[in-house]
């Protein structure tokens, strides 16, 4: 059976160090419990993989503020100018992924290929350091898989067998996520018997979830 | 420039590339200035919206107060879905985007050249925004516009012979919009097709560093 | 807007030659009307990428038992003993693919993805030909994409926007097919408006579908 | 030997093969003699069956009259889901195999090796099977468990020194199950730990052509 807990006692599992991905697209789908948790807990070191880094004040944003990250791995920094700043200052190392390319790296990880051939990246910064294929008159570049300690994962309705419904657009990052880290942590909002969530519903299978959180559980 | 004026002239671009919209198109809007474009959607043509961060029909925001936090564009800003729009996870989302599903994409722009190369996401030491999902959508998508202002806030052209900054892209820019001019990307550079109607030819080609071949007339957007 | 037509008038735009990725696993989620209506029009010389060729007497099988093929690319041939006696005989020629490599082939060629690296079928026939990569330290192939000029997805709702819902395990390979061809054709119980069909429960999003046979209106 | 015999004999297979899975695992059962495993499930462990043509959960045949065509097993015969499980696609169902999310298969096999290999799919100008799963399911499993006769229709060994037919995979198999012995595959070869009720060390020996080593006692099953 899944592991079912407080917040935090879910994220008590997560050391300094820790390579974690988290769910979400500017804040939406995001495990924003789980990360309060990780804040209050003081866990540093991190290497955080997540599309982007929120806001200043929400999210990844509060991990970057409190120097928690030396290494964040994300497409999109637009609404978070501290990155950028912590970045030049040299307190953070900030490795930019093509968001297209991020989902496939990180679905790789998930699905035990050693990598994926894409035209995205050719003929800028992006392809540096990477072997370079051409199929069919075509030029791709080899990308790599990329998995983690541990995965937040943001769910409207967690079944007990770890399936959960993430509702809506909050999906983005959350499926491919759950599938790459050797321990994945669903927060959800709602936690249900197995048989109350309808089958076709499921966005995460529950095979792939360690942890379930429940956020109503959070002392 | 006012904030007024400067806002109409947006509002000439957003319009102007709605017309380079075809009937049952699917198409993506960057953040920005391309987002503009959602508010003149021709009556007569079914466009059907993308957001890359996981559906189609793509709606308007909600009143305030009715946000629906589940529901955002790529900004991260509240939004809604149309009848006949459906939800996706991140990977699906791209794979429409990178496998040729798309139909147009709006991007902004820091510099684009005369082979179509696009700059748009870095300026080394100063701008990190990240290229977010702009790599794949250019890479992808089966016409690329870009709608920026003609020249940056030194007054310095934008369209230039060879980009200088990180490039997004080589040969990928099919059309750029900008507050002065609309130009084609061909084989044989950019041609300057039309001017905006308080421009004139000599006035867009003293703004751009690119060579701009004309077209036989040139209209007025 | 989608073509949406009866059953024959869809597959009237089939030729002789042309490659058709059609779903299903074993006949469950096959688009047996379809099949039906292609099989009466006379289509021939076929090159069929499914699953399986289903039994003798259903589905690819019947494609197969009248000689409509010319190539069949598939995965488990074992309920159909008449695909090994015609390749035997030089009737029709085989592509054997690993079952999983079959999906990421196909969806590689609906995402834009120039191939994938999988560690399955190293050290078998299946290499035979391919390039290996060792990504830190084991062995991959890379594999090519799958692509098709048509392809038949079985729904049991489809919206006017060409958004299917798949019910249950007939899922299967309908979604990454449905995303991999030129001309994607689905065969559905129910019609419905935009609007009628849940967002949430939507297998295969509109975008990829061109055609929309509704069976109810097989003549 | 009789079928009634036979059918005991693979009961006996089946049941051994239960003991072997972990409390909690994700377990895949190829088509034939492993499916049988489905029907001697441990009622103190908690055992969720996977099925690679979409699904989690999987559950008994309805009754006949109350078949569901649309949840099929993966040999295409209707079978249930139970509560707790999932329906996905082909896609996300491989990558949950080769993804190494999947703690046991058990598959059947034509010829097993000392090293480990198997080949189950192909008998070059005889039998066409294809691979199924097969090759993602034994490259992806974290234990490989083979499940078959000890020996063919002619009376002739399928555990082999060295695999002729063409492999499904190199060096995957952990554990052979027969109807006269349950063998480990280890890095020095493979090891007889039990042997069936009504066999002999001897008996079993002689019947295979892999060199068996003994474990220091052998059990009976």
């Amino acid at each position: 059976m899944k592991q079912i807990c407080t917040l935090r006692a879910a994220v008590a599992q997560i050391t300094d160090c820790a390579s974690i991905m988290i769910g979400g697209f500017v804040c939406c789908g995001m495990a924003l419990r789980l990360i309060d948790a990780l804040l209050e807990q003081g866990t540093k070191e991190l290497t955080i993989i997540s599309n982007d880094a929120g806001y200043p004040d929400k999210g990844v944003g509060k991990l970057v503020g409190a120097n928690r990250i030396r290494k964040l791995i994300a497409s999109y920094l637009g609404p978070n100018p501290d990155v950028g700043r912590k970045m030049n200052s040299g307190e953070l190392l900030v490795e930019l992924v093509p968001q297209g390319t991020l989902a496939e790296r990180i679905r790789c990880g998930g699905a035990g290929l050693g990598g994926i051939l894409t035209p995205t990246g050719i003929g800028t910064e992006v392809e540096r350091g990477k072997q370079i294929i051409t199929v069919d008159g075509k030029q791709y570049l080899v990308e790599m898989p990329l998995r983690a300690d541990f995965s937040f994962v943001k769910a409207h309705v967690c079944d007990k067998m770890g399936n959960a419904f993430i509702a809506k657009s909050s999906k983005n990052f959350n499926v491919v996520m759950a599938m790459a880290a050797r321990h994945t942590i669903v927060e959800t909002d709602e936690l249900v018997e197995p048989g109350a969530l309808d089958p076709e519903r499921v966005s995460v299978p529950g095979v792939f979830v360690k942890t379930i959180a429940w956020s109503n559980s959070h002392e | 420039m006012s904030d007024d004026n400067k806002d109409l002239k947006r509002e000439r671009i957003a319009k102007r590339i709605v017309r380079e919209l075809p009937d049952n198109a699917l198409v993506n809007l960057g953040v920005g200035l391309p987002t503009l474009v959602a508010n003149f959607m021709p009556k007569d043509k079914t466009i059907l919206l993308h957001s890359e961060n996981g559906f189609t029909g793509l709606g308007p925001m909600p009143a305030k107060g009715a946000e629906d936090w589940d529901i955002v564009n790529a900004g991260g800003f509240p939004v809604s879905i149309l009848a006949g729009g459906c939800f996706f996870d991140s990977a699906m989302s791209f794979s429409i985007i990178r496998g040729g599903h798309l139909d147009v994409t709006v991007l902004g722009g820091l510099e684009v050249d005369e082979a179509g190369n696009l700059a748009n996401y870095l300026i080394p030491g100063k701008m990190l925004a990240g290229m977010g999902g702009a790599m794949d959508l250019v890479v992808g998508a089966r016409t690329v516009i870009i709608a920026m202002e003609h020249v940056n806030k030194y007054g310095e052209p934008k369209i230039l012979k060879q980009c200088r900054l990180p490039l997004t892209a080589q040969r990928v820019v099919n059309l750029i919009v900008t507050d002065m001019a609309f130009m084609r990307v061909t084989p044989r550079g950019l041609v300057l097709e039309e001017i905006a109607a308080d421009t004139t030819v000599d006035d867009v080609i003293k703004n751009t560093e690119a060579h701009l071949t004309l077209a036989p007339t040139i209209a007025t957007f």
